[in-house]
C-alpha cells in the first residue's frame, strides 16, 4: 500500500533540473489555494451546521427563509443538498460543489441570481423522496429529475414552491432577516492599522 | 423496496377489461380514488359563478334565449355538474329532445361523444363514424355509466389513456402524435378530450375539433369561414352562426398557469393525503371547493386572498361580456327590423358577417365557464374585439335603417326573465318540461332496464394479485 | 475585506442639506449609488414599446396628433428617457415654448413640480401656491438639477422621504396618512410622487392628485364631472377632454404585483451585488434591461420566456388599444362633420359626453407606458369600456348626420404621418422647432449662466466621519 503511494507520487516528479521552480510554483499555489480555502470557508462545507453556509453573505437570504421554514427542526441544509444514499457519494458531491462556489464566491464572479443547478436539483429531489417517500408512493410525482425533465412529473418544489426558501429570493424579501454574522478574518492589529 | 413498491402500487389486483365502463368494477381495485370519485354526488357548492349547485344559465342571464334563438340552448342550458350527473343531464336535458323510439332525432350519437366509458366500448364494435351517425336514441339502452375511470386510465397499469378518437385524429392533422405525450401533458389532455371546442362534419355527424389552423379563436374562426360552416341560422337576424362549445382547452394555452406547465389536474384533481398516502382527489370540482389543496400549496396567500384574485378576474371579464350580449342582443333585434323594413341581402351582407363574428368571439368566452380565471386577459382582450364589431354592425344598420326611412332607436321587447325572453322566440318551456318528464316516466325506463339486463351478464372483474 | 463591509451602515461621512439639489454632492458620500444613477445617461436601450432610447411617440403614431389636436401634446410627445434627463427634455420640448421673459407663459411652474430636486429647494422658500403661480420661465434660472436624491431621500440617515407636498395633501384629503407609512410603500410612494395622474386646479394651477373619490378610472372621472373641469375643449368635435397623464401608480393598484407586496423599487431599481456590497440599483429604467437583478430573483423562468410574457401582455393591450384610437379618430371628425352640416348642442351633447369618457379612457391606459405589463386586465377592461362608448359616440352620430341629411361614412384625412397629421391640424412642426432652438441658442443659456452662478456660491458638503 505504502509503496504504491510512494510509486504513484513519484510519477508526479518533475524532472531533476525543473525542481527549483516547480517547487517554488507549487509553493505559491498551494498557498494560494489555502488562502482561498481558508478565507472562504470552503472548509464550511464540511460541516453540517447550516450556520456554517452563511458564510458567504450570498447565502444570507436561503439562511433566513429556511430559519422561518417548517423544516428548520428537521432538516439541514445537508439534508437536503447533499446526496445520503452513501458516504463517498456525499464527500465528493461536497468537495465538487464547495470548491466550485468558494472559487466562483472569492474571484467574485457569481451571477445576480443564483440558482440550483441539475446536479443540485437532483440530489434535492432525491432527499424529498428519501424523507417523504412513504407518503408519496402513490402518485407519479415520486420520480426522479431525469423523469421530471423528460415532463413525467414534476420537482416536488413546482408545487411545494415554498419549500423552503419561499418564492422570492431577494434581500428585499429578508430586509431584517438576521443570519448569523460571520467572524471577519481581519486579524485585529490590521484592523487597527486601518484605522 | 420502496422505489419499486411504488412502481406496483398502481397496478390493479383485479383483472379490468379494457373498456370496463362500470366504475364501480374500478373501485374494487382503488377503492380510496372511487371514493373521492363517488363524492362528485354532492351538489352544494356554489361560487359567485360556478360550483356543482344547479344553476339555470338562462334564467340567471336571459340574454342568452335571444343570442340563440333558433337553437335547442334557447331552449334549456345549465351550468355543468359533477362527472357523475352526465348521464342524467344529458336525459334531463331540453336539447336532447323526447324521441319515441331508437330512430327518432333531434340528436344524434354524437352528443355521446363526451358523456361517459360506454362511449369508447361501443365505439369499438362499431367504427367512430357508424356511431355518429345512430340517432342519440338509438343508445340509451347502451350508454348508462357517468364519465369515470375507462376515459382517462388504461386498466392494465393505471397510466392516463385517451378515448377520444377524434382527438387523437385532431392532432394528426395538425402533423402532431398524441399518443406518446409526457405525463405533465397528459394530465391536461385526458380533460381536453371533452373540455374543447367541437362540432358535427357533415351528414355524418361526424365529431371533430377545428383545429387545423391553429388554436386561437381567430384560428378556428378562419376553419370555419372556409368551410363556409354555420350551426344554424338565426331567425331574427338570418345569421349564419358558429356555435361555441367549452373551449376551456384553447383558452387555457393562454393562461400563466399553461405557460409555467401547471396542467388542469393539479387544480381540479390536486392530490390530498388519505390517511398517510397522498392520493390524486377524483372530485373534480371547482378548485374554490378545495383551495387548501389546489391552490395553497403552490400559493401562500390566504384562501381569502386567492378567492378574491379569482373573483376580480371573473367580475371584470364577466361585467363586459354582459355589455357585449346587450349590443348582440339590439343587434339581432335591430337586423330583423331591417330586413322587416325592406332591407335586401347586400345591404345586409356586412353586417351579417359583423354579427356572426362578434357572436362567436363572445360564445367563445362564454362557453368556457373557467375562461375568465384560466386566462382572463385572452378572454378580455376576445370580449373587447367583440364589442367593436357588435358595434360596427349596430353603426352600418342604424345606416341601413335610415336608408329605408328609419332613423330613431329600434324598439326592443321585454326579455326581462327567461320566461318573457322565450316567450318573445316562441318557446315553450312548460309544455317542452312537460313532454320531457312524460318521456322520463314512460320512455326512458325501458331503455334503463335494458341496459341494466345487458350489464348483469357482465362478470364483475376478478381478483388476481 | 468584503464581509466586514457589508456590515456598514447608511449614515452619511458627509453633512449633507435638507434639500441639497445636487445630485454629485450626494454622490461623495456615496459613491456606488451615484455611479450607477450616472449610468442613466446610457440612452441605448429600446424594447419593443419602452426602453430609453428616444422615441417621437407622434411619429410612431400619428393619431395622436388627432386626438391631441388644441393641445400642446399633440406638437411634441416623446417616450420617456432616463430620470437624468428631466431638465434637458423639458427644456427641449415644444410644449413649454419659447418664453421670451420670466413673465411669459405658455406654461406655469407647476410644469416643473416632477422635474427635480431644486423644486423642494425652491417651494419651502416661497409656498407651494406661490410657486406655481409663477410663469414655467421665472424658474428657469431656479431649478437645473434633474431629478435626483433629494427628491426620494432624507440627508441624515438616507431613509426613504417624500418631496411632493400635493400628495401629501391628496393623501389628508383622503383621511390617509402618507407620511408614516412602512419601507415597503415607501419603495412604491416616492414614485407615486410624480408618476401619478394630476391636474392643474384653478388660476393658481395648483398641482393636485384627482384621487378624493378613489384611484381608479372611473373615481378619478367623477372626480373631474362634477367640477366640470376639463384640460382644453376639442377643436374639431368641440368634446370638453380630460388629459390623462401617467397614472402609473394609479394602475399599479390593479397588479398582481401590487397585490402580492412587490413595489416599483423591487423591478426598477433592484438590488445588485457591487462587489460584495448589495446596493440599490438607481438606474431607473426599463426592467428589461435588466432582467437578471429585476424579476429573476423572484422568477425562475428564463429571460427570453419572461421577456415572452411581457411582450404577450403590451402587445395584447396595444392591439386593442390601437383600435380604440381609430374609433376615436373618426368620432372627433364625424363630430365635426356634424357640425359642420348644422347639428345642435342638443343633438351633439351625448355624443360629445361618450366621446369625453372614451377618449378619458383611451388615454389613462396609453398615457401611462408601463400599465400594459403592469396591470395588463385593467387596462385591456377599461380598454374595452373605451371601445363600447366610443362606437355608441360614432352610431348616435350617424343617427345626427342621417337626421341632418348625410348617411354614408364621413371622408377622413390623410393622417399616414406626423406631418400630413400635424398639417391636418393646423401645426407648423418645423416653425416650432427652429423657434425652440434660437431659444436654446439665444435666451436660455442666459439662465443657466445664472443658476451656475448661484451654485457656485453653495459649498460642498463637509465630511463628518
Ligand atoms: C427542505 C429542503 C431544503 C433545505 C433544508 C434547504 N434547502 Fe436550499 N433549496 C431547496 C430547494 C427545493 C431549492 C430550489 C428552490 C427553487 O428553485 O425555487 C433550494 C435552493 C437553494 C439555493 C439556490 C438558490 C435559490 O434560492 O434557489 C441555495 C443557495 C440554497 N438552497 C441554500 C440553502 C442553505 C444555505 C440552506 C440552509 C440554511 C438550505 N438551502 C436548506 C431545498 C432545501
Ligand atoms: C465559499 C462561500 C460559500 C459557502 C460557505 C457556501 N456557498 Fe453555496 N454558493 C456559493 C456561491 C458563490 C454560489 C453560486 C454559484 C453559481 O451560481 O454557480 C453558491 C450556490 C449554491 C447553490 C446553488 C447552485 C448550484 O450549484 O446548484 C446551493 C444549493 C448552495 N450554494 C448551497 C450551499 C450550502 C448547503 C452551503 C453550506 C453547506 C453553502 N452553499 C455554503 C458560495 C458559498
Ligand atoms: C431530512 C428529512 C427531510 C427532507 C430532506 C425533506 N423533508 Fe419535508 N419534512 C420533514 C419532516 C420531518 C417534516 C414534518 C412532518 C410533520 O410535521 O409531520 C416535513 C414537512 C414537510 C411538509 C409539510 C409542511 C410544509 O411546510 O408545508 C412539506 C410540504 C414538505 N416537508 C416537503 C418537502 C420537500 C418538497 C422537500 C424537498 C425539497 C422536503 N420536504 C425535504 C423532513 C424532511
Ligand atoms: C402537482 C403538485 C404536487 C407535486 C408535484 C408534489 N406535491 Fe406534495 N402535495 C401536493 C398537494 C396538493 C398536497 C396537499 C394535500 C392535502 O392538502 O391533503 C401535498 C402534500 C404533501 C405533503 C404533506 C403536507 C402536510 O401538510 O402534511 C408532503 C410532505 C408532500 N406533499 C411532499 C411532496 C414531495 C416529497 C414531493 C415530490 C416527490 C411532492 N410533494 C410533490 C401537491 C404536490
Ligand atoms: C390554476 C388552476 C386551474 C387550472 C390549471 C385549470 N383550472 Fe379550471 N378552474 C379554476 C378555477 C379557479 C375555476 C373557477 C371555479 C369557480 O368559479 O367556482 C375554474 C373553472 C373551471 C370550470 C367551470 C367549473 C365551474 O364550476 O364553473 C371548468 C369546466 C374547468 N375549470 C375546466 C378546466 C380544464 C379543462 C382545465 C385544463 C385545460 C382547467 N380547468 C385548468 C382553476 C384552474
Ligand atoms: C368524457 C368527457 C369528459 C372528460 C374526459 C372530462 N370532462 Fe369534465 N365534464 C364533462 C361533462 C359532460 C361535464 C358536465 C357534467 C354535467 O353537468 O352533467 C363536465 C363537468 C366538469 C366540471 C364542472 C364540475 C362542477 O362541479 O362544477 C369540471 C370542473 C370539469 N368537468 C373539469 C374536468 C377536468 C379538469 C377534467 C380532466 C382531469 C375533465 N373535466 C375531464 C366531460 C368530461
Ligand atoms: C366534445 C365533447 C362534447 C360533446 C360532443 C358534447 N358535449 Fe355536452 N358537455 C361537454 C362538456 C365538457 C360539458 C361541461 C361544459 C361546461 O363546463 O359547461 C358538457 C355539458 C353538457 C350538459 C350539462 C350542462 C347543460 O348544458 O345543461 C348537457 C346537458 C350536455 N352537455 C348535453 C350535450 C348534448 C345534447 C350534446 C350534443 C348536441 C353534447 N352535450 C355534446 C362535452 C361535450
Ligand atoms: C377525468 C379523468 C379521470 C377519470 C375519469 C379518472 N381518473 Fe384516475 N387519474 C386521473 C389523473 C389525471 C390522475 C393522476 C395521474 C398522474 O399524475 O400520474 C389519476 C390517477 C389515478 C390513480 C393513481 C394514483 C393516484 O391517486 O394518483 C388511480 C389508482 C386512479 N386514478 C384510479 C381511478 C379510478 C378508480 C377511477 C374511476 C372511479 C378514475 N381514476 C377516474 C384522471 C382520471
Ligand atoms: C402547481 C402550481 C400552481 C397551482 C396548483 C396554482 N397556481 Fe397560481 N400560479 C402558479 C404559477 C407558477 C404562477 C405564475 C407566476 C409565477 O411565475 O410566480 C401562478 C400565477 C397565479 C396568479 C397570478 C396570475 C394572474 O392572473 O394575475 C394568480 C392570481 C394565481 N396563480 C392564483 C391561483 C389560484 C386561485 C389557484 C387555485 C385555483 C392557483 N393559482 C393554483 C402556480 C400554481
Ligand atoms: C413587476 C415588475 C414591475 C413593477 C413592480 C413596476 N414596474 Fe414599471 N415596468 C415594468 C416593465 C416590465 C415595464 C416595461 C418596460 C418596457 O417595455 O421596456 C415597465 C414600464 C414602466 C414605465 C415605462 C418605461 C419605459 O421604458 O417605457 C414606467 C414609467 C414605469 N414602469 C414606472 C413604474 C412605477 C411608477 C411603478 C410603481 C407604481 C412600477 N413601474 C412598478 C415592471 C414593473
Ligand atoms: C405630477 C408630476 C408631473 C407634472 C406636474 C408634470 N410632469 Fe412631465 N413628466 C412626469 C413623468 C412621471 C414623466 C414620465 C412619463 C412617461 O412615462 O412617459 C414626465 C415626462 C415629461 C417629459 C418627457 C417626455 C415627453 O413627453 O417628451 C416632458 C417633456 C415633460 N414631462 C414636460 C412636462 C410639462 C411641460 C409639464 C407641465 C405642463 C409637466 N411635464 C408636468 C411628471 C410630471
Ligand atoms: C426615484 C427615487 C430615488 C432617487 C432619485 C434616489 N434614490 Fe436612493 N434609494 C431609493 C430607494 C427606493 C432606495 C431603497 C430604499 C430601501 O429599500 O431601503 C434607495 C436607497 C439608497 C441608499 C441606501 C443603500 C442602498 O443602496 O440601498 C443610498 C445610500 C441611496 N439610496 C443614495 C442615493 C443617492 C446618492 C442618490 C442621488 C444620486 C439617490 N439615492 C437618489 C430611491 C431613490
Ligand atoms: C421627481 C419626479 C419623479 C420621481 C420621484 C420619479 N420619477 Fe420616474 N420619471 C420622471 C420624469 C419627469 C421622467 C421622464 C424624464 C425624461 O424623459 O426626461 C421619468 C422617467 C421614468 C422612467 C423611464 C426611464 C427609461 O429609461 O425609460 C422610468 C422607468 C421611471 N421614471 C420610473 C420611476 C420609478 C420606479 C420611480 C421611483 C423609484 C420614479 N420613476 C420616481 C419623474 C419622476
Ligand atoms: C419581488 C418579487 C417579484 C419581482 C421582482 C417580479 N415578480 Fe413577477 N410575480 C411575483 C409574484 C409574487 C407574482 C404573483 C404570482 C404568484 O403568486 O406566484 C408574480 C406574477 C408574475 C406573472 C404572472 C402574472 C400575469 O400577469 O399573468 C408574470 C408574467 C410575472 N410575474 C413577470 C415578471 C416580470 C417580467 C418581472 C420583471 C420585470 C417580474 N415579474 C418581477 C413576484 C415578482
Ligand atoms: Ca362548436
Ligand atoms: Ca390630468
Amino acid at each position: 500500500m505504502f509503496k504504491w503511494v510512494k510509486q504513484t507520487l513519484k510519477l508526479f516528479q518533475p524532472p531533476p533540473n525543473w525542481r527549483v521552480p516547480v517547487i517554488v510554483l507549487a509553493g505559491i499555489f498551494t498557498g494560494t489555494g489555502l488562502f482561498v480555502f481558508y478565507t472562504s470557508r470552503a472548509w464550511s462545507y464540511l460541516s453540517d451546521e447550516p450556520a456554517t453556509c452563511v458564510n458567504c453573505h450570498i447565502m444570507r437570504p436561503q439562511y433566513v427563509t429556511w430559519h422561518h421554514s417548517s423544516h428548520r427542526e428537521h432538516a439541514t441544509c445537508n439534508d437536503c443538498h447533499v446526496p445520503h444514499d452513501n458516504i463517498f457519494r456525499k464527500y465528493y458531491f461536497k468537495a465538487n460543489d464547495g470548491l466550485r462556489h468558494a472559487t466562483i464566491f472569492t474571484l467574485n464572479t457569481y451571477p445576480q441570481t443564483i440558482y440550483m443547478h441539475k446536479p443540485g436539483q437532483k440530489v434535492v429531489q432525491e432527499n424529498c423522496i428519501r424523507c417523504h417517500g412513504d407518503l408519496t408512493a402513490m402518485v407519479k410525482a415520486n420520480v426522479d429529475l431525469d423523469a421530471i425533465l423528460a415532463g413525467n412529473g414534476k420537482r416536488c418544489w413546482d408545487c411545494h414552491r415554498e419549500v423552503p426558501h419561499g418564492t422570492v429570493k431577494s434581500l428585499s424579501a429578508t430586509p431584517f432577516g438576521t443570519a448569523p454574522v460571520p467572524k471577519t478574518d481581519t486579524p485585529n492589529w490590521l484592523k487597527k492599522l486601518i484605522k | 423496496q420502496r422505489r419499486t413498491e411504488a412502481n406496483l402500487m398502481n397496478i390493479p389486483r383485479y383483472k379490468i377489461d379494457e373498456f370496463e365502463p362500470r366504475n364501480e368494477a374500478w373501485g374494487l381495485a382503488f377503492p380510496r380514488e372511487y371514493q373521492t370519485y363517488s363524492q362528485m354526488s354532492d351538489t352544494l357548492f356554489r361560487s359567485k359563478y360556478g360550483g356543482s349547485a344547479f344553476r339555470d344559465l338562462l334564467n340567471e342571464d336571459p340574454r342568452l334565449v335571444i343570442l340563440f334563438a333558433g337553437y335547442s340552448f334557447s331552449k334549456d342550458y345549465n351550468q355543468a355538474r359533477g362527472h357523475v350527473y352526465s348521464i342524467v343531464d344529458v336525459h334531463n336535458t331540453l336539447r336532447t329532445g323526447t324521441p319515441a323510439n331508437e330512430n327518432e332525432g333531434p340528436q344524434n350519437s354524437t352528443c355521446w361523444a363526451c358523456k361517459g366509458p360506454d362511449v369508447a366500448r361501443v365505439i369499438t364494435q362499431m367504427s367512430p363514424a357508424d356511431f355518429y351517425k345512430t340517432k342519440w336514441s338509438a343508445m340509451l339502452s347502451e350508454i348508462v355509466n357517468p364519465i369515470g375511470c375507462a376515459n382517462c386510465h388504461n386498466p392494465s397499469d393505471m397510466t392516463l389513456r385517451l378515448f377520444q378518437i377524434p382527438l387523437k385524429e385532431a392532432y394528426e392533422r395538425m402533423g402532431k402524435n398524441v399518443e406518446s405525450l409526457p405525463l405533465n401533458k397528459m394530465r391536461t389532455m385526458v380533460c381536453a378530450q371533452c373540455h374543447s371546442e367541437y362540432y358535427f362534419k357533415g351528414d355524418g355527424k361526424y365529431l371533430t375539433f377545428p383545429w387545423d389552423k391553429g388554436l386561437n379563436v381567430e384560428d378556428i374562426e378562419k376553419y370555419y369561414d372556409e368551410y363556409a360552416f354555420a350551426d344554424w341560422i338565426h331567425p331574427l337576424s338570418k345569421t349564419p352562426i358558429i356555435k361555441a362549445q367549452h373551449p376551456d382547452f384553447e383558452l387555457f394555452q393562454h393562461s400563466i398557469h399553461y405557460q409555467r406547465g401547471v396542467s388542469c389536474a393539479d387544480c381540479h384533481m390536486p392530490y390530498v393525503t388519505e390517511g398517510s398516502q397522498k392520493i390524486t382527489d377524483h372530485k373534480v370540482q371547482s378548485p374554490l371547493n378545495n383551495m387548501e389543496a389546489s391552490c395553497m400549496v403552490c400559493h401562500k396567500q390566504s384562501k381569502e386572498t386567492l378567492i378574491k384574485n379569482v373573483y376580480e378576474r371573473q367580475d371584470k371579464v364577466h361585467h363586459q361580456k354582459i355589455a357585449l350580449e346587450d349590443l348582440l342582443v339590439k343587434a339581432h333585434i335591430e337586423a330583423k327590423y331591417a330586413w322587416d323594413k325592406g332591407a335586401n341581402e347586400k345591404m345586409m351582407e356586412p353586417i351579417l358577417k359583423l354579427i356572426r363574428q362578434a357572436q362567436w368571439r363572445w360564445d367563445f368566452v362564454a362557453a368556457s365557464h373557467g375562461a375568465s380565471f384560466h386566462a382572463p386577459l385572452e378572454s378580455m382582450r376576445i370580449i373587447a374585439d367583440g364589442i367593436e364589431k357588435a358595434s360596427e354592425a349596430r353603426l352600418l344598420l342604424s345606416r341601413v335603417l335610415a336608408s329605408l326611412g328609419y332613423n330613431e332607436p329600434v324598439p326592443m321587447p321585454d326579455i326581462s326573465s327567461k320566461e318573457k325572453a322565450q316567450a318573445y322566440v316562441g318557446i315553450d318551456f312548460k309544455k317542452l318540461k312537460q313532454e320531457k318528464e312524460a318521456w322520463k316516466k314512460e320512455r326512458l325506463p325501458q331503455w334503463l332496464k335494458e341496459a341494466k339486463e345487458r350489464e348483469q351478464k357482465m362478470p364483475m372483474p376478478e381478483r388476481i394479485m
